[in-house]
């Protein structure tokens, strides 16, 4: 086993340096947009969608890093300790999703065809019972309301735990876990729906849930990862080593795989028995965004697979580091297709300024709501009953 | 096609050949039981049938030819023109002949009887000929004995009897022969004999009222095509009633609506069990059998005040029907002249009245005629008073079985029983044979000579295409043989010919080319004779009190019908015949009673359930349209002998008919229900009878087409419209072959189920599989109903294989067994497949079917055959279609569009040089089906039928929302009603 | 002709310790036989990472592109049918052909390899030094030949560990 | 590495190396005893009844089963698909569990393993009897021949053949690899000579040396790779049969991902029915501990919920998509003819493992065996309702119909559980039915007690 001399823990502080750099980041973003509303004088669609498809990357990040952190917990596997408090504190981001969300609710009638009622075809008149603003307005509280509450409880019993330590908490802990999993179990596919899939409102495909949650996930990794490994840098994790990030770069490796699955799984069903009420889905995006929707297939598989296969290349910081950037970036691309098609159209979607741009405003948000909190708390759970096991391991 | 037909004309190729034809010390070939190498080596022919008439395992031993007769090409079908006649059923056919053997009949397209489509029975009757149960020898007393003995003893007899005066009884069928009935006339002479003609279901009620009220005793010849209505009380026209065949030409040409200015006709059916005919009618008005006296009654009255016509008052049929009959008599009166009222009763006062009313509607020289009047249906009461009165001395009984389909059957037993001589000239065992000292066989009419006069003035030939199988001989030549006289039975004809015939023509010169060419054609038309008809208007008002005087019907009253396919009594020793479901019920291999579903429910009945009417013990049917007092009962069931135990089923209903004042009655009052608690399972084949509100078939009205021609099927445009594809369609270069279906032509009839069983080798599977869903039609007719129970709309559907060209069943055949030809084929490849029926569970449409056994014997693993009707026998196997393979056990089969009918078509016209026309290549169901509701063509020629058709507004894909694109295309039913 | 000299431990972790005491006197350590694979060993004795899995990779991909072109070759050029109007080089259908047959190719490719290197197999005779090594014996195996010690020394050297009953052989090879 | 104090042990009792080698090779060692060859008899016999039937089968034709011209594959496909969902649990445990890191499989995976491939076989034999023409059953092989015909690589079916067989021959190797060493320690425990030879012929030479172990672990572990992706590809493409249709019922997406882990969970399922069992009767509870049968227990739970929650969703999209066919299928099953084989499903699969959220029952022995069986009859209710149900009623109401076994099909069922035990019977007296090697590994860390054998004046430094 590799021996490691561990550097003194270095306190986190976020500092004015920080601030500033995402300040500008977050201006560069509001810039962006307002140029797309005002010079470029972009269709309003389009610029809903954009804020819509970057409130669920927001939100995906957070949720994602929630989900990793409960099941691991509930895995009783230990090797995550190191660096839970990451993920804790991206969880906590959640709230501020919904305000996302909200502010690109007045587009909806722009990007949800269901919801301009009156001039309903039948399926869609079918549809009502489920797709009706009440309704969906009433689910998207329910999901907010509870995925906020367990991110916030989860976290302060973590917390809690570092001061005064007791066994229970940890009880309490894998319990609360159980709860959130079996809550996001279905909020996760219905959400998708409620979110996503029917934007096309009439197609539909029981995957769609699943294949957006595997999505989410390797997301949510992939930034576990990069803010792992640069807070290892740093020495603000020291005890992280090269065998959490193999372990993490396994996660990568193997979801992206998973999510490569899903993705066959549905496209490869629909393509088979080729029924007009499925394929419209997919022929909109095959026929009118070719490269992109096979761009979308080697930047999420192709590369993590190859370059993630041996075992060195998890164990290489800025090497891991770089792959999950771009793993990162497909997922964006894989929101993108999801959504544009549907809500665009083929002529007015485009990747364009202000979705390069837009972007670096809600991770400018994403990252100074989570340094706020990650502030608040030690960077690792100090008593933790199994902390010795997350120090102590190796892969074979 | 009828171009290249090639058409027989050198008699003497058909004469029983010379021994020294046969090659002698030749090397027996013996063949397995297996069809293949039986094909090969029995290049049969004459010197083969010949063999196997003397032998008694026909294809055990065969021969090579020695001599090869010239009109034989291996491999190439020659086709004969002839004809079938069985009681109410005729037909001017080609038959289809392979290395000599008979395989296929089909549609004379030159006859103007029939010149489209054939029945069901005449598509089986092929099959006739290969019967296993057949007679093969002369027998006395059960003993076989050789002809010489049989005639002399006979003769000798027939002498003496005459001597002593004792009277000597010929009872016949009805024969429409020409030369026949001359000839049995001077064979009457000879031996004082009395000729009696027999029908098990006689017409004579029909032919009493013509005599009433026309002075003439004839049946007129009904012009379906040319009734723009159509009023039937309880009359199965398109059926089982008098010319069906020919009535369902007419009828469809009515109900065609390929352009805008078509006129659709509007038929009523006043019925009291679902008939076939009710089934397709506009308008089913459901009346209790016992009325229909009434209802006549109130038509005419109705009529009569219109016009002025005495009337006599008569009790007036159920409130509820009324307003509805009222509806009825605005359509005839808006249709003087181009209306046709008919009844199917025998009772002569109710066709009196119809006469009447056709009469008031001045339809008499319109829609009916006088001048070709159909000579068959000739039997009467009378015909037995004979044999059961006057004992007579000899009955030489000729194809007919009283015993089994007369009321008095015990009374006729002991009546032949009693008589010094009896005589039966039969082909098969049944009833009556048995009870004869004498059984005569004699060959099927496939391998006979014979002349008939179906409607008067058009005469056709009956030629043989198949030496006799058996030692068999026509009665003809029998009756010839006793009277003495030497010359053969086919110079008889040619004679007569000669004498009546050729005169009354003047195409030809020369009596021999006069003959030659009436064979080619199979039928001469004779100028039509003028017929005077007389007017006796009291004969209404006698038929009218009658009516009036008629006593309430009280109980149940039981209406005997005759099954489409099974008739009255032939069809049982059909296996074809018998697997096929009724078109109606849907279901095969038996026969029941038809309740109401109200009075099931009172009397707490459910389909199977076993009920004693009468002495009758019989599983009930609950038929929706059912009139609650009426219960319908098949009759042609529960024949015993001469039938394979499998093949024994269902209940003979003829004891129940009864005379009335001379004529026979097939409804009888005064039953009542009682559950024996015994419960039989039907081979019911559909059960679920409601479409679940599934666009499966569309239908609209005639006012909404005329409007909207694709109205009902608007949701074609709008699938067509949604229409989206991850891959593009095939380009099918060359042909595309696609096939049209005219639900509003298509009546059930399931001529087009009995042609494909013939043209594709199709197993009978028995009762027990069917009962399992084990049924191996490529082609069935799926039937729905819309509406009340009480009174159902119903609606029809021809289903085979849709050969999709985004099948679903190819996609999924691992070893590649099923797949798409450059044509747009959906083709099978027999030997490939190794039977995993995934390809059967992923059709949408369900038309593949799964060998479940070794129904055939084709399969490789001995003694493990399943052949309850033994269609496997060698000499049944002769049927087979060598084009078609015989498909082994495990192995999966479907409609092929009769493929092998594709590439011989399209080889002929490449040898001719040229293209294929259109039409000219049909399919066995289009070319049996005698509505022209199948049309077959390449779509890829933009001006075939069937491209036009496809163009039709009607026209539509079956659940085409799946993006199947099949190449079928239905077209919407539209109903004529308001 | 050549001598051995064995002993062994009945803990893993003692055998560890006496390893570490050996090769810190410059022994060089012939073999070591555990009844299981003892933690952190490997590394004590700085045995290479296995090539097993380049292996198993490369027998994927040949795996894979058999399989695939060969698919491939059948529907377009072998001979290409209509299977429910999908394209002759229908992709899709060929990945899970593919997926399997990469999978085993690759796994036993690898599983013989291992077999093949570490000359294990069907009727391959192990020399046997003493059987309860695959109960809970930790036997250290020092050969006189590699080493500048003599016999004696080494067996001194290995008593000095710990080791049980130490013993000397002399076997052919 | 460490484990923290508050783990539970998963071995039980005080162990020495020593202790556990005698203890898991004790019913290797032992004669046979009544109760053995009573249960051995019964299955060999019912495993006979059931070639008969097959025999007959092939005989006589599919026709001597109650499949008809709707419901083209009946029990037949159903028992395939239970039988290869059962057989997913082994390589699951034995790979998944190992990349996961989870120490408690090393008492179970073996057996797991064993029942994994003999439940593969069961599968096995169905699509092949299922064939109408077994003899030319050759034909899905895409071997070389003169008229250049080949398989149609689109069809599931034939994706089946390669799945199936490649799962089958990559289980068999991850198994025997793992047994080697074991093998080697039998035969080193086995007095007489021949039994010696067999042993080692089968351990192939084993001697323990430390290069071997070195390059066996990192087999394992790539193998464990290459088998994880594998258990999903199997249960995926048995689920592409159904969902590549037309068939509404058959032909949605979320199939494969639900497929797998339904497999998963029968397959615990019947782990832990034989599991429970087998510990009592080899006595081998102080390594199957009842912390095993909770950690099973609890993925259990998720993939039980996970199949409940892919029923819901199916049910939700049928109503969804607004395609009456779909509706209507859905509508069947829960209220047609076969709605108590859909009710039957939902309680044993769905509702039934929710109980195991208590903590109580997770660690209950009796409930949980009686659970195990529950689940195992809801999962084959699943798939009967799957194959039956969906296809009873499809598209052309004309065409419906009814499915009821014959006794042929029962027999042939009964016949695979002859096969299966019979062939388990035998694994458990030749081959140690827990991994000795891999349990010696973790004892140390995971014993309740360790019993330290010191070595002469040795005190060893702590790690």
């Amino acid at each position: 086993m590799e021996k490691q001399n561990i550097p003194e823990p270095v306190p986190f502080k976020f500092g004015k340096i920080l601030k500033t750099y995402l300040g500008i980041a977050a201006g560069i973003g509001l810039l962006v947009l307002l140029i797309a509303i005002f010079v470029q004088q972009l269709p309003s669609a389009r610029i809903w969608a954009n804020l819509w498809m970057n409130a669920l990357m927001f939100l995906f990040l957070g949720l994602g890093a929630l989900f990793f952190w409960t099941v691991n917990t509930l895995g009783e596997s230990t090797w995550q300790i190191n660096f839970q408090r990451v993920m804790e504190s991206m969880g906590i981001t959640i709230p501020f999703a919904a305000i996302f969300f909200v502010l690109a609710f007045p587009g909806l009638k722009d990007i949800f065809e269901w919801t301009h009622t009156g001039n309903l075809d039948r399926v869609l008149q079918e549809k009502t019972p489920y797709l009706n603003m009440p309704f969906w307005m009433v689910r998207f509280a329910v999901y907010f309301i509870l995925w906020s509450f367990f991110a916030w409880y989860l976290r302060k019993i973590s917390v809690k735990n570092d001061f005064e330590p007791h066994e229970k908490y940890l009880g309490r802990l894998r319990a609360t876990s159980g709860w959130f999993i079996v809550f996001f179990a279905i909020s996760s596919s219905t959400a998708a729906w409620d979110w996503l899939m029917s934007i096309d409102a009439h197609w539909f495909s029981t995957l769609c849930g699943w294949y957006i949650f595997s999505g989410m996930f390797v997301a949510a990794i992939a930034v576990i990862i990069l803010i792992t490994i640069a807070f290892k840098k740093f020495n603000i994790l020291p005890n992280v080593n090269k065998e959490h990030l193999h372990d993490l770069g396994k996660y990568l490796f193997g979801f992206s795989i998973f999510w490569a699955y899903l993705w066959l799984s549905q496209y490869l069903l629909i393509w088979y028995s080729n029924i007009p009420e499925e394929t419209v889905y997919y022929v909109e995006r095959v026929n009118n965004y070719k490269t992109l929707f096979y761009m979308n297939l080697i930047v999420n598989f192709v590369v993590p697979f190859f370059a993630l296969m041996t075992r060195g290349s998890k164990r290489q910081p800025l090497y891991l580091a770089i792959v999950s950037l771009v793993v990162l970036l497909g997922h964006y691309l894989d929101l993108y297709l999801a959504i544009m098609p549907g809500a665009v159209g083929r002529e007015a979607a485009s990747i364009g300024l202000l979705e390069i741009g837009l972007p670096f405003f809600y991770l400018a948000v994403f990252l100074t709501l989570f340094f706020i909190s990650f502030e608040k708390a030690k960077p690792v759970p100090e008593n933790h009953p199994y902390a010795i096991e997350s120090s102590s391991y190796e892969n074979i | 096609m009828s171009e290249e037909n090639k058409y027989w004309h050198i008699l003497e190729e058909f004469e029983p050949i010379k021994d020294e034809r046969l090659p002698k010390g030749r090397e027996e070939v013996t063949s397995p039981t297996s069809r293949r190498n039986f094909l090969k080596v029995l290049g049969l022919g004459t010197a083969s049938a010949a063999f196997i008439a003397s032998c008694k395992r026909p294809a055990e031993k065969a021969i090579p030819y020695f001599i090869k007769p010239e009109e034989i090409t291996p491999g190439k079908a020659a086709y004969y023109a002839s004809s079938y006649f069985n009681q109410n059923e005729f037909c001017n056919v080609l038959v289809k002949v392979r290395d000599n053997r008979p395989i296929k009949l089909e549609t004379n397209p030159k006859s103007v009887v029939t010149p489209k489509g054939t029945s069901g029975r005449v598509q089986a009757s092929v099959l006739d000929v290969y019967n296993v149960n057949r007679y093969q020898h002369p027998q006395k007393s059960g003993e076989t004995i050789d002809w010489e003995t049989a005639d002399g003893e006979i003769v000798s007899q027939l002498r003496q009897l005459a001597n002593e005066g004792q009277p000597v009884l010929l009872l016949t069928p009805t024969i429409i022969s020409p030369t026949t009935k001359k000839l049995i006339g001077n064979f009457a002479e000879t031996f004082g004999a009395e000729w009696q003609q027999y029908d098990a279901i006689p017409m004579d009620g029909f032919r009493e009222a013509n005599q009433r009220t026309f002075g003439v005793n004839a049946l007129p010849e009904y012009r379906f095509d040319k009734a723009d209505c159509i009023v039937s009380v309880g009359c199965d026209f398109l059926g089982t009633w008098l010319s069906p065949v020919e009535f369902s030409g007419q009828y469809a040409k009515r109900r065609d609506l390929h352009n805008s200015d078509s006129q659709l006709n509007k038929h009523f059916q006043i019925e009291a069990g679902m008939s076939l005919t009710g089934s397709n009618a506009d308008v089913r008005i459901r009346a209790e059998r016992s009325d229909y006296g009434r209802i006549l009654a109130y038509l005419y009255n109705q009529l009569a005040a219109k016009k002025g016509a005495p009337a006599i008052a008569v009790p007036t049929p159920p409130q509820e029907i009324t307003p509805k009959l009222d509806e009825v008599l605005d359509d005839l009166t808006a249709n003087e002249g181009k209306s046709l009222v008919v009844c199917g009763d025998n009772n002569p006062d109710y066709q009196v009245i119809v006469n009447g009313i056709n009469q008031l509607l001045g339809n008499i020289e319109n829609t009916i005629q006088f001048e070709r009047t159909y000579n068959h249906f000739r039997g009467s009461e009378k015909s037995l008073e004979t044999l059961l009165s006057s004992s007579p001395g000899a009955v030489i009984i000729w194809d007919v079985n009283p015993v089994y389909n007369h009321p008095e059957s015990e009374k006729i037993k002991a009546a032949i029983e009693k008589a010094p001589l009896s005589v039966a000239i039969s082909a098969l065992p049944d009833e009556t044979t048995e009870l004869c000292q004498y059984v005569l066989p004699s060959p099927g009419y496939l391998e006979c000579w014979d002349d008939a006069e179906y409607k008067t003035g058009v005469v056709s030939i009956l030629q043989p295409t198949l030496h006799k199988l058996f030692d068999a001989r026509q009665a003809q030549e029998s009756l010839l043989a006793w009277m003495g006289n030497e010359s053969s039975w086919l110079d008889t004809i040619k004679n007569n010919w000669a004498s009546t015939y050729f005169p009354q023509q003047n195409e030809q010169s020369d009596t021999e080319r006069f003959w030659v060419e009436t064979l080619k054609k199979g039928e001469l038309v004779l100028d039509a004779p003028s017929v005077t008809i007389a007017s006796n208007p009291d004969e209404i008002g006698n038929s009218l009190n009658n009516i009036n005087t008629e006593n309430q019907a009280e109980g149940f009253t039981i209406e005997l019908v005759e099954n489409v396919n099974i008739g009255t009594g032939h069809g049982p020793l059909n296996p074809w015949l018998q697997e096929v479901p009724d078109p109606v019920t849907r279901i095969a291999w038996d026969n029941y009673a038809s309740i109401s579903p109200a009075v099931a429910r009172q009397e707490g009945i459910k389909n199977g359930d076993v009920i004693q009417l009468g002495n009758l013990t019989i599983p009930a049917f609950v038929q929706p349209g059912q009139a609650d007092k009426t219960i319908s009962i098949a009759v042609g069931y529960g024949r015993v002998n001469g039938i394979p135990e499998e093949l024994i089923t269902g209940v003979n209903a003829f004891p129940l008919a009864k005379a009335e004042n001379g004529f026979r009655q097939f409804a009888v009052s005064g039953f009542s229900i009682t559950k024996t608690g015994g419960f039989e399972q039907m081979a019911l084949v559909q059960g679920h009878q409601s479409m679940e509100g599934r666009p499966i078939v569309r239908e609209s009205t005639y006012d909404k087409w005329k409007e909207d021609p694709a109205s009902g099927n608007e949701m074609h445009e709008e699938i067509k419209h949604h229409h989206t594809t991850l891959y593009k369609e095939h380009e099918y270069k060359g042909h595309k072959w696609g096939m049209a279906i005219d639900l509003n032509k298509c009546t059930g009839c399931s001529a087009c189920v009995l042609a494909c069983n013939t043209e594709n080798n199709i197993p009978v599977v028995g009762k027990k599989e069917v009962r399992r869903a084990h049924e191996m039609h490529w082609i069935r007719i799926d039937r729905y109903y819309n509406g009340d129970e009480e009174n159902p709309e119903v609606v029809r559907q021809p289903v085979m294989c849709q050969h999709c060209d985004n099948a679903p069943c190819e996609n999924v055949c691992p070893v590649a067994a099923t797949n798409h030809s450059s044509e747009g084929l959906n083709q099978m490849a027999y030997n490939r497949c190794i039977g995993t029926r995934y390809c059967n569970n992923n059709c949408p449409y369900k038309v593949r079917r799964f060998n479940w056994m070794d129904y055939t014997g084709a399969d490789a693993i001995p003694n493990n055959r399943y052949d309850p009707a033994n269609l496997t026998m060698d000499l049944s196997r002769m049927r087979h279609n060598p084009d078609v393979t015989v498909r082994a056990k495990g192995v999966i089969e479907k409609c092929s569009f009769c493929v092998q009918r594709i590439q011989e078509k399209k080889l002929t016209a490449k040898n001719e040089g040229r293209q294929l026309e259109d039409g000219e290549l049909q399919p066995a169901c289009q070319q049996a089906c005698p509505s022209d509701a199948i049309v077959f063509g390449d779509m890829n020629d933009p001006n075939s039928k069937v491209s036009k058709m496809m163009k039709d507004p009607r026209n539509y894909h079956l659940l085409e929302e799946l993006h199947t694109l099949p190449s079928v295309g239905y077209l919407s039913k539209i109903r004529n009603k308001s | 002709m050549r001598t051995i000299i064995y002993g062994h431990f009945t803990d893993d972790s003692d055998l560890l310790g006496a390893v570490k005491i050996l090769q810190e006197k410059g022994i060089h350590i012939a073999d070591v036989r555990t009844p299981f694979p003892v933690h952190g060993l490997d590394a004590v004795l700085k045995l290479r990472r296995s090539h097993l899995p380049k292996v198993a990779f490369i027998a994927g991909v040949i795996g894979a592109v058999l399989m695939f072109s060969f698919q491939y070759w059948v529907f377009t050029e072998g001979w290409p049918l209509i299977f429910g109007g999908k394209p002759y080089s229908s992709i899709l259908s060929f990945i899970p052909g593919t997926f399997e047959i990469t999978v085993l190719f690759a796994a036993f490719a690898m599983g013989i390899a291992f077999l093949v290197r570490s000359n294990l197999g069907p009727g391959s005779i192990p020399d046997i030094l003493d059987e309860e090594v695959t109960n809970d014996h930790f036997q250290i195996i020092l050969s006189a030949k590699d080493n500048t010690l003599s016999e004696t020394e080494l067996a001194e050297a290995l008593e000095a560990t710990g080791a049980l009953d130490v013993k000397q052989v002399n076997t052919k090879k | 590495m460490q484990v923290s104090q508050v783990r539970e042990p998963l071995i039980n009792g005080e162990k020495s190396y020593e202790n556990i080698t005698a203890d898991v090779m004790a019913p290797v060692r032992a004669k046979p005893g009544k109760l053995w060859f009573f249960g051995f008899g019964i299955s060999a016999l019912v495993m006979l009844g059931g070639f008969a039937a097959i025999a007959y089968t092939i005989w006589f034709g599919i026709g001597t089963w109650g499949v008809n011209r709707t419901i083209g594959w009946g029990w037949g496909i159903t028992n395939f698909v239970w039988w290869v969902g059962i057989g997913h649990a082994g390589t699951f445990i034995s790979a998944i569990l190992l990349l996961f890191r989870q120490k408690w499989r090393t008492s179970i995976n073996r057996a797991a393993e064993a029942m994994t491939i003999f439940a593969v076989m069961c599968a096995g034999l169905f699509p092949l009897i299922h064939m109408g023409r077994l003899p030319l059953g050759f034909f899905i092989l895409p071997y070389p021949n003169t008229r250049e015909l080949w398989v149609n690589f689109n069809s599931p079916l034939l994706w089946d053949v390669f799945a199936i067989t490649a799962y089958l021959l990559v289980s068999l190797l991850f198994w025997y690899m793992g047994l080697i060493p074991d093998l080697g320690t039998i035969r080193d425990r086995m007095k007489t000579l021949w039994k010696k030879k067999v042993y080692n012929f089968l351990s192939f030479g084993w001697k323990g040396s430390a290069r071997h172990w070195h390059r066996h672990e990192s087999m394992s572990l790539v193998l464990a790779g290459l088998a994880a992706p594998l258990v999903l590809s199997v249960h995926t493409i048995v689920s592409f049969d159904f969902a590549t249709s037309v068939i509404p019922g058959w032909h949605t997406t979320i199939f494969p991902p639900y497929f797998v882990s339904g497999a998963v969970f029968s397959g615990f399922a019947m782990v832990l029915t034989l599991m429970i069992v087998t510990r009592r009767a080899l006595n081998l509870q102080e390594y199957i501990t009842v912390g095993h049968v909770e950690s099973m227990n609890k993925v259990i739970i998720a993939t039980g919920s996970i199949v409940g929650i892919a029923y819901i969703t199916e049910l939700f999209m049928a109503w969804y998509s607004g395609v009456e066919y779909e509706r209507y299928a859905f509508i069947n099953r829960a209220m047609g003819p076969y709605a108590w084989a859909y009710w039957i499903m939902m309680t044993c699969n769905v509702i039934s493992p929710q109980l195991l959220w208590i903590k109580k029952l997770r660690r209950n022995l009796t409930f949980t065996f009686i659970l195990s069986i529950f689940i195992n009859i809801g999962m084959w209710f699943e798939r009967f309702v799957i194959v039956v149900t969906s296809l009873h009623r499809d598209y052309l109401p004309s065409s419906w119909s009814m499915y009821k076994p014959t006794w042929v099909e029962v027999a042939i069922f009964m016949g695979t559980f002859g096969l299966f035990f019979t062939l388990f019977f035998l694994f458990i007296r030749v081959f140690p039915v827990i991994a000795l090697a891999e349990v010696k590994s973790v004892a140390k860390s995971s014993a309740r007690k360790f019993i330290r054998k010191s070595s002469k004046n040795q005190k060893p430094e702590k790690e």
